[in-house]
């Protein structure tokens, strides 16, 4: 059963995957994204992490996808975007980089990819039960230095944010050097 | 036939490390901002997948916990990426990093 | 082997007052009081020029005063030891000995000279100021006994020098000063690696301290480092000073540098700069790896020979009369690097005393050079002609100055270039046979241009050029006088190189296979060296 | 004051001259134009005179010590090395000062009249005081390096003196050129003088009695490099080429200089360092065969010159050559003693010269004299008696000198030596008879028409200052034979004998018959009186009637062979400097320019290029940074996989 | 489904004291963001920010202090749960980046006033990057040191695109935003990768699960190494991930490319220090040559490519890049030695990289955009104070001696040789020849004759009161660091304790 799941899930993360990176229109790739975050999502239920598979839905599925697909009619960039590249090395250079990429993680990992030993007191609660409390837990004591920084992160956020999106009133100082292409 | 199959944890890492480089190719080979910045989150779910897998596999809740922080930023850069690609497109009209070549050499 | 060679001790100041230090630091405080003068007062910037320079100089004849003549008094004089950057290991270290003692006063003595040169140069305050800050690095180099300290100077003297050759030069100069730069730095890279390198091999022994003192690495790397350690180390202390001094092919930059520097800067650079090579292979490459140094002697006698050749003919052909003075620096150095690489009495003293020489004799014509810049302003010697004629004593004075350079006998030039070659001549004869030669070329190379640029009737433009001005003649007289006066009577100096030459013969007697043959003595009373008894 | 306490003051010998050049060369010009010259005359006249006042000090003391060496002080000391600033008076020095000084004060006479109106006179000199001074520093040094000072500041000397009138091309050129031929011969002093130092350990005259313990190879060696240095300084062959052009100077610097001392110094070298060449067994018939082969050439040469003083250049060089012919054989003191007779005649011969030119208002070209006897007959008359000294005319004082040459040169056996000498002798008598009836006898060649010409502008004869040394010197000529005649059982060898413990390494045979040498005096003198007639019977009326020259004629296109020194000079000019320059200049432009600053600009250029491919690298496109990151990612996990364990 | 007889959770006590420098800098930037709302239109609400931004970062540098003073008694700790390391080394990183803050803020301030920008939210956004560079500094845990590295560069990639008038800000901005998330995303992984190998991404639990374990199989942890420099080295601007910062440099706001050279330097190095040196300190046989081959890498190609450009803000971006190989020389010496080498010479960049861009502010004027060489013709003619100035720092960056420059130099070479990397120094000088000529060429346009080529006209340089206050404390700063280092040096040393336990 597990095996099936899985398998399923990987074949409609990877379609997403590659429908991101294969889709000419912008707004066909954020609906991969879609589909990917959500298969990825149904793997952390699998993988006794349903919180995460929640927040991973919540969050990333509406919040930042929604985001995308609105700049993107916002923007009306929604167009096809050219296939021949202009740089011609580029795409395969890429292609045969990313395979060496993940030969390489694959083969170096191999059949090992854990040796570290998980410290103990933290572990996962049982399947059943969920882990809820335990991720309270440690998120509230072993990190809770780090949660406290995502404050600050998120201030960021929408500092940054406002900064940007503001049309600013300030006149250009001088024409030729605000508008070098103008 | 493949429910016989155990699956490890390390399916899920092999899973993945393709995910991961799928994202930075999509990076290479796209030429739309807004989607090379969908491959950057790929590589992000690849790293997300990776820390609940060695959760699993460690037995050990931190890489649950993790999971949470890599989304805060995920938010946080979508909020600021986005913003930057729109200022950028109020002025240029596109969104294609090709054009962006002001400053070369 | 000498095997007793005691090792050299360095005698502290007994003086109660930080002389050298103080030889350092008033040009520096000099420097930053001219900084302080505002724009617009020219002459208080140059009499502070004046005053800080004719100070220093006072100073160092009090050096020489105070430095001890003993026969014994080979180490280091007024030894001073301050803690600089602990960390590091790094001692503010500052000795004199026989061979830096004349160096600081020569650098003493062109500073005033050269700035007396430069009275009506523009931009007075900044050049007074690079020209203190010059000298303050030069005595710097030749008193530190840190290898650190000796490095910060040795680098820091480019900087002056640089911006006195861009800023006050002509012709092509930002590209000769570009040139000086990053060709000494590259060496100097070398260098840096060396020091460092040596000071690790040292640290490395047990019971040893990070310590960059010259005489404690010397007495350590001489006796420990050797083979083929030894034989790198050496070859990238070598590679740093051969830059400086400049030996055959590394010697590129001189020309251009010379003949684009302003005529103080010309002064300074051939005076001075250039014995900061030379004086770095006596006091670093020589004495901390004297096997190296031995066993790679005929590579630098060959490329010594080489400039001493090359270096004359090369001269000959330059069509332009401060290019044939600057090729001539780099035959005058190579007879200074023959003399050393002798590695006899004879011939490292020999060499320091071409080293003091030819800072007087070439000083001397570049100063006469930069006169006739300033009266012609040009440097084509088919632009003069019959200068002679025209302007009598000063084609007195340039012809005096050219048998000098030439090293006629009775001036100072012949007893370094003597020296230099006999003292080769007994480890290295073939090598003299040919550095010989450079006796003839020179002749060739400085009396075809005297020829050129002085005798015939001159035309027009020359006939009206002024004879040499009273300030003028203060510039070239006193160098040319000491040269002249070193050249019959160099007793003084001899005796104050000859303890610390000695002892560093016998230090790499005691580290070496070299053998100076004995010299014979087949004299009819069997007494050498002892004159002929009355 | 013993004799030794005055000895020991025979520094005062050069410091006088050196004294009078120093103020010259500082106040000359405030000195002024007379007083200048009277002032540097008087330095040499209280230079000989102290010059005399050492000799009979050295007289006064017995054979054997007749050695001392003055005060002074260290010159250069190092490690095993000293050379002392002291001065040596030995028979052989005092003989050299004294007609140094001698000669020199009658040239400095001389001068103060025929340099009169030059604009740099007090300038004159001071050149030649320091030229006194160096040459004394050179016959006195007690040492080799103390005698290489004096070499080379008479080459200084020798240089600013010929160039003296450096307004004229040919006279700066010719400066030069003598001042680095001497350069090739200073080459092979200094390297003797380090052969020495390592071999003997000392270079002082004093110590060279070591020489004997030397191997065969080292004394020849030594002996040949020092002969290379007196080759240059003596102008003997090949090394010659210089001392013709030098004839651009002044006269009396001619006369002094380039006749009577300087010139000997090479033979003085010889002499001061017989010991080497008494030691090799053939250096010393290297140094007679170059100096008999220069003595045969050097004549031939003269035979042919027009220029009054160029054939008394070459008359130089060939008497040059007799005195190393002399040396060669042993006969060092024949060769002392034919430089000294050669001082008197020689200087005699170019005053008389200078004294023409002066007449003929700065005429040097024999073809346009004839007849001056009329108008010069001071003059003429002391040329007369130079003429026939040198030409070997009993009982002059040439004819000793010779004689004595010739006669050590037949009994040492070397006939052939004796032979070339013998027809050199001919040579000589010839071509000073020429020039004698040329310049003195025959047409009044000078008057370019018949129109009579101002009394002012004729040849007169010069003032008293000029007309006294002239005189004096015929009269040295006469007698100066009398300083060593062959008479040994009448103890008339007086210089032989005198010079006898300097030259105790180097005994003089006894000369077995005295028949003998009578025979071989006559026959020389029959070779001379030879020369003399037909000389005179081909130029009696000087040139022919169309102004060809009778013997130049007669030699038909030798004569232009002759007439350019066997194109020695243009070959040297073509083959030797033609060469060197050309590789001079490939070293500076296409070695130095373009292969070493190539090199280092191609280092720069290769730094350039390599930040122009990264700038191409540089597109500005975001992809291709990431592409770069990628790349560097893949070479980093390449790595790590080869440190893996698997 | 909390049960609801679950024990409540405890918290770690937060040791307030070990955290109270950021803290204060970010209350700082918080004051400013409320009062910006609340009085958004007083006509001295620029004013007030600015001190307000002076003043959150002398209280931060009090604590700093402090803190220092505690260290230095008692010995360094951790706090919060091992995620914040009160040591030597936070506190040296922290007092440079605090210093580079302040030089920048100072340099904002004339800038902002002189192009009219907004000035409060700018000042935020520095001082919350500085935030963000100063837990960098102290971070203890991979995922601490993620969450920092995230701070600064969010906010940086908004600095860097804040001129919105100029397109190559912006472009600034998207380039290193896209770029910035690719790198932060490859480090993530390999802290993903490197907690999977280890079982923990605490720092000192790696360094001792590493100490204690020798792994069978370690090419998980090797992978994740390698991720990890990509990373770092992509924000220390190390090549062949340095690509990005000639045109960011370029492009960003000039303050902003000063503080970034300076304090984001200072911050990625501490990072790197802390993972590599500290944490692997059992992997350096295998990260050292990786790391040579980086810092020849960066010292070569940010050399050389300087040498061809003809802009001055472009020129020192890619020197940058070199100077980032010359700390790598102390970083990959691994020693102690090594470390303080590399913290002395972040320090000595962050002042002279300030004082150049400085002097490169001003010389730009109006519209930040006249860098080309062509306008530093004749400099010193008409500016000498300015025109000196740079020649300082330029010089101090060549390496010559009495600057810090050079005792930088010494030092890093110094711990290579020590480390028997006799060539890694060899190279590193000559890289410094190279580096020379470019800073000399702009030197030499500078003292050039103004009227060679006729230099652009242009509104006139003004130096305004702040920015003649940092460029005089970065002169004066870098002759301290170049005469009497040992005080910098001795700080350093002790600074190099990486862990505490």
């Amino acid at each position: 059963m597990e095996a099936a799941v899985f398998f399923v899930c990987a074949a409609v993360i990877l379609v997403g995957a590659f429908g991101v990176i294969l889709a000419r229109n912008p707004v066909h790739s954020a609906l991969y994204l879609l589909v990917t975050l959500v298969g990825v999502a149904v793997l952390f239920l699998q993988l006794h992490a349903a919180l995460v598979a929640a927040i991973q839905i919540v969050v990333y599925a509406s919040a930042i996808v929604v985001l995308f697909l609105f700049v993107i009619t916002l923007l009306g960039v929604d167009r096809h975007e050219r296939l021949t590249d202009p740089r011609r090395f580029q795409r395969p250079a890429a292609v045969v980089l990313g395979v060496l990429v993940a030969v390489q993680i694959i083969v170096l990992a191999g059949r090992h990819w854990t040796t570290g030993v998980a410290p103990s007191g933290r572990a996962l609660d049982p399947p059943r039960t969920g882990n809820v409390e335990r991720l309270a837990r440690s998120l509230f004591t072993d990190y809770v230095w780090a949660f406290e920084m995502t404050a600050v992160l998120l201030v960021i956020a929408v500092v940054g944010g406002v900064v940007l999106a503001r049309r600013s009133g300030q006149r250009p100082v001088r024409a030729d050097a605000a508008e070098p292409d103008a | 036939m493949i429910g016989a199959i155990d699956v490890t944890p390390t399916y899920y890492l092999v899973l993945a490390s393709i995910l991961f480089t799928i994202g930075s190719v999509g990076l290479l080979v796209r030429r739309n901002t807004l989607v090379m910045f969908m491959c950057i989150e790929l590589m992000l779910n690849a790293s997300n997948l990776t820390f609940v897998a060695y959760a699993r596999a460690l037995n050990d809740i931190s890489g649950q916990v993790i999971v949470f922080f890599t989304l805060v930023v995920a938010a946080a850069e979508v909020a600021v990426g986005l913003a930057i690609i729109v200022a950028i497109f109020r002025r240029r009209q596109d969104v294609t990093a090709d054009d962006v070549d002001l400053l070369k050499g | 082997m000498l095997a007793d060679v005691a090792p050299v001790v360095p005698t502290p100041s007994t003086l109660g007052f930080p002389l050298l230090t103080a030889l350092v630091f008033v040009p520096a405080a000099g420097a930053l009081l001219a900084l302080c003068v505002p724009h617009r007062r020219p002459e208080v910037v140059r009499a502070v020029g004046y005053v800080t320079s004719a100070a220093v100089f006072a100073m160092s004849l009090f050096l020489f005063t105070q430095f001890g003549t003993g026969a014994t008094e080979s180490g280091y004089q007024l030894y001073e030891s301050h803690s600089w950057i602990g960390t590091l290991g790094i001692r503010w270290t500052l000795g004199v000995d026989g061979i830096s003692l004349f160096m600081v006063m020569l650098t003493a003595l062109l500073m005033p000279i050269g700035l007396l040169a430069s009275a009506r140069i523009e931009k007075a305050k900044s050049f007074t100021v690079w020209m203190l800050l010059l000298e303050a690095a030069m005595i710097g180099v030749f008193l530190a006994l840190d290898a650190i300290v000796f490095f910060v100077f040795f680098e820091f003297v480019l900087v002056p020098m640089y911006f006195l050759i861009a800023g006050w030069g002509h012709g092509n100069r930002r590209y000769a000063a570009m040139k000086f730069f990053l060709f000494t730095m590259t060496g100097s890279a070398f260098l840096f690696v060396g020091i460092l390198s040596v000071a690790y091999l040292y640290a490395r022994a047990p019971g040893h301290v990070l310590t960059f003192d010259v005489p404690k690495l010397t007495d350590w790397a001489s006796a420990n480092v050797g083979g083929a350690t030894a034989k790198w180390l050496f070859c990238a202390f070598a590679a740093g000073f051969a830059v400086k001094v400049p030996l055959f092919p590394f010697h590129t930059w001189l020309p251009d540098a010379h003949t684009d520097a302003p005529t103080a800067g010309s002064v300074v650079l051939a005076g001075v700069m250039l014995k900061i090579g030379t004086y770095g292979f006596l006091r670093f490459a020589i004495p901390f790896f004297p096997q190296a140094a031995v066993d790679l002697a005929p590579v630098l006698l060959v490329l010594a020979v080489i400039g001493i050749t090359y270096g004359a003919i090369v001269a000959a052909m330059q069509p332009n009369l401060k290019r044939i003075i600057a090729y001539s620096s780099v035959a005058h150095l190579g007879f200074v690097v023959l003399g050393t690489f002798a590695l006899t009495r004879q011939g490292v003293t020999g060499g320091l005393f071409t080293m003091l020489s030819h800072g007087l004799t070439t000083g001397a014509l570049f100063l006469l050079v930069g006169m006739l810049y300033d009266r012609r302003h040009t440097y084509e010697l088919t632009d003069y002609r019959g200068l002679w004629k025209a302007v009598p004593v000063f084609g007195g004075l340039f012809v005096a100055a050219t048998f000098a350079s030439i090293g006629l006998p009775g001036f100072s030039g012949f007893v370094g270039e003597f020296l230099a070659l006999l003292g080769a001549f007994l480890t290295s004869r073939w090598y003299v046979v040919v550095a010989t030669t450079g006796v003839i070329l020179a002749a060739v190379y400085m009396l075809w241009a005297v020829q050129r640029a002085f005798t015939g009737e001159p035309d027009e433009a020359n006939r009206a050029t002024p004879d040499i001005g009273i300030r003028e003649l203060v510039t070239v007289v006193p160098l040319l006088g000491l040269s002249l006066f070193l050249g019959l009577y160099p007793k003084p100096v001899l005796d104050r190189f000859q303890p610390t030459v000695r002892a560093l013969v016998e230090h790499v007697e005691a580290h070496s296979d070299l053998k100076v043959p004995p010299v014979s003595n087949l004299g009819p009373e069997g007494v050498q060296a002892e004159g002929v008894q009355k | 004051m013993t004799a030794r306490d005055v000895l020991d003051l025979a520094w005062v010998i050069p410091v006088l001259p050196a004294v009078g050049a120093a103020i010259l060369l500082l106040f000359g010009k405030r000195i002024g134009e007379p007083k200048a010259g009277w002032l540097a005359t008087m330095m040499m006249a209280l230079a000989f005179l102290a010059s005399v006042i050492a000799f009979f000090a050295l007289r006064s003391l017995p054979p054997d010590q007749r050695h001392n060496v003055s005060d002074g002080f260290t010159w250069i000391e190092s490690g095993g090395f000293r050379a002392d600033f002291r001065f040596l008076v030995d028979p052989l020095s005092s003989t050299m000062t004294l007609f140094v000084t001698g000669v020199g004060t009658l040239i400095h006479l001389y001068s103060i009249g025929y340099m009169h109106g030059d604009e740099r006179y007090p300038r004159f000199f001071a050149y030649m005081n320091l030229f006194a001074a160096s040459m004394l520093v050179l016959v006195l040094g007690s040492n080799f390096l103390l005698t290489f000072l004096g070499w080379e500041g008479v080459g200084l000397c020798s240089y600013l003196l010929i160039s003296f009138w450096f307004e004229r091309n040919a006279a700066a050129v010719a400066g030069k050129k003598a001042f680095v031929t001497n350069r090739v011969g200073d080459f092979g002093f200094m390297l003797a003088m380090f052969l020495i130092f390592s071999k003997v350990g000392s270079l002082d005259y004093s110590q060279m009695g070591g020489a004997a313990r030397l191997s065969q190879s080292t004394v020849t060696a030594i002996a040949l490099l020092l002969f290379l240095g007196a080759i240059g300084k003596s102008a003997q062959l090949p090394l010659h080429i210089w001392l013709p052009d030098a004839m651009e100077g002044p006269t009396p610097v001619s006369a002094l200089i380039h006749a009577a001392t300087m010139v000997t110094a090479g033979v003085f070298l010889v002499v001061r360092a017989h010991p080497f060449f008494e030691f090799s067994d053939h250096a010393g018939t290297v140094v007679a065969w170059v100096g008999a082969i220069t003595a045969l050439f050097a004549a031939t040469v003269a035979l042919v010159q027009n220029d009054i003083k160029r054939v008394l250049a070459w008359s130089t060089i060939s008497q040059l050559g007799y005195m190393f012919l002399a040396a060669g054989v042993g006969a060092y003191a024949a060769a002392i003693f034919l430089m000294i007779v050669h001082a008197f005649f020689k200087a005699l011969l170019f005053l008389g010269a200078g004294s023409v030119i002066h007449g003929m208002h700065d005429e040097q070209d024999m073809r346009r004299m004839g007849g001056l006897r009329k108008y010069m007959p001071i003059t003429a008359g002391t040329f007369v008696v130079g003429w026939l000294a040198i030409a070997g005319v009993f009982p002059l004082a040439g004819f000793w000198a010779k004689d004595e040459i010739l006669a050590r040169a037949y009994f040492d056996g070397s006939y052939a030596l004796w032979a070339v000498g013998l027809v050199g002798a001919l040579l000589t008598a010839f071509y000073m008879t020429r020039q004698v009836y040329l310049v003195f006898y025959g047409h009044e060649r000078w008057r370019e028409s018949d129109a009579p010409v101002a009394v002012e502008d004729e040849p007169h004869e010069p003032p008293w200052t000029m007309t006294v040394p002239l005189i004096a010197l015929a009269g040295l000529s006469m007698v100066g034979g009398l300083i060593s005649l062959p008479f040994t059982k009448l103890h008339l060898e007086f210089l032989t004998s005198w010079l006898e413990p300097v030259l105790a390494d180097a005994p003089a045979p006894e000369i077995s018959s005295f028949g003998g040498a009578f025979a071989l005096s006559t026959l020389a003198l029959a070779f001379a009186i030879v020369g003399i007639v037909v000389g005179r019977a081909l130029y009696l009326n000087g040139l022919n009637a169309d102004g060809t020259d009778p013997a130049a004629e007669r030699l038909g296109g030798f004569a232009n062979v002759l007439a350019n020194a066997y194109y020695l000079d243009v070959g040297l000019a073509r083959f030797v400097s033609g060469p060197v320059t050309a590789f001079a200049r490939l070293l500076s432009v296409g070695i130095d320019h373009s292969i070493i600053d190539g090199a280092v600009n191609g280092v720069g250029g290769l730094a350039r290029e390599g930040g122009r491919g990264l700038r191409r690298v540089q597109t500005g496109l975001v992809r291709n940074y990431a592409l770069a990151i990628v790349f560097g990612t893949v070479a980093l996990l390449v790595y790590v996989t080869t440190q893996a364990r698997f | 489904m909390i049960a609801a007889g679950a024990e409540p959770i405890a918290h770690p006590p937060v040791d307030w004291f070990a955290i109270a420098p950021e803290i204060a800098l970010f209350a700082a930037a918080i004051v400013i963001v409320l009062g910006r709302s609340l009085i958004r239109h007083h006509p001295r609400v620029h004013e007030a920010s600015l001190l307000t931004a002076i003043a959150g970062i002398a209280v931060s540098g009090l604590f700093v202090g402090l803190q220092w003073g505690f260290v230095h008694g008692d010995g360094p700790y951790q706090a919060i749960s091992g995620m914040v390391a009160v040591d030597g080394f936070a506190v040296f990183v922290q007092s440079v980046i605090l210093g580079a803050t302040l030089l920048a803020v100072l340099l904002s301030a004339g800038y902002l006033e002189r192009e009219g920008l907004e000035g409060p939210e700018y000042l935020v956004l520095m001082l919350c990057s500085a935030t963000g560079m100063m837990l960098m500094a102290s971070a203890n845990d991979l995922i601490a040191t993620f969450l920092a590295l995230e701070i600064l560069s969010i906010s940086l990639y908004v600095l860097a695109a804040f001129d919105k008038r100029r397109l190559t800000s912006q472009e600034a901005g998207l380039k290193y935003f896209l770029l910035g998330s690719f790198s932060s995303a490859v480090f993530l992984y390999g802290i993903a990768l490197t907690y999977g190998a280890t079982g923990s991404t605490n720092l000192t639990k790696i360094a001792q699960f590493l100490a204690q374990h020798t792994l069978l199989h370690d090419g998980v942890l090797l992978i994740g190494l390698a991720f990890l420099l990509v990373g770092l080295g992509f924000k220390v601007a190390a090549a062949p991930f340095h690509m990005w910062t000639p045109d960011v440099y370029q492009g960003a706001p000039t303050p902003v490319t000063a503080f970034m050279a300076a304090a984001t330097k200072a911050a990625a190095f501490a990072a790197v220090l802390r993972v590599f040196v500290g944490a692997f300190d059992a992997y350096r046989v295998d990260w050292r040559p990786a790391v040579w081959v980086l810092a020849v890498l960066s010292l070569l190609v940010g050399s050389i490519a300087a040498v061809v450009q003809t802009d001055v803000k472009r020129m020192l971006a890619y020197q940058s890049v070199a100077h980032a190989g010359y700390v790598l020389i102390g970083v990959q010496a691994a020693t102690n030695k090594g470390t303080s080498a590399a913290l002395f010479y972040v320090c000595t960049y962050a002042v002279m990289a300030t004082g150049a861009f400085a002097v490169v502010t001003v010389v730009a004027r109006r519209g930040d955009d006249r860098h080309s060489l062509a306008e530093y013709r004749g400099l010193a003619a008409t500016r000498p104070v300015l025109a000196g100035l740079l020649t300082l720092f330029l010089l101090a960056q060549a390496g010559v001696p009495l600057t810090g420059g050079f005792i930088a130099k010494l030092s890093v070479f110094n711990a290579a040789v020590n480390a028997g990397q006799y060539s890694l120094a060899l190279i590193g000088m000559l890289a410094a020849v190279v580096g020379a000529f470019v800073y000399l060429r702009i030197v030499l346009a500078m003292f050039a004759p103004a009227d060679d080529e006729g230099a652009p006209e242009g509104p006139r340089i003004t130096v305004d009161r702040s920015t003649g206050v940092a460029l005089m404390i970065a002169a004066a700063a870098i002759l301290f660091l170049g005469i009497v280092p040992g005080i910098v040096l001795d700080f350093a040393r002790d600074a190099t304790q990486l862990l505490a336990h």
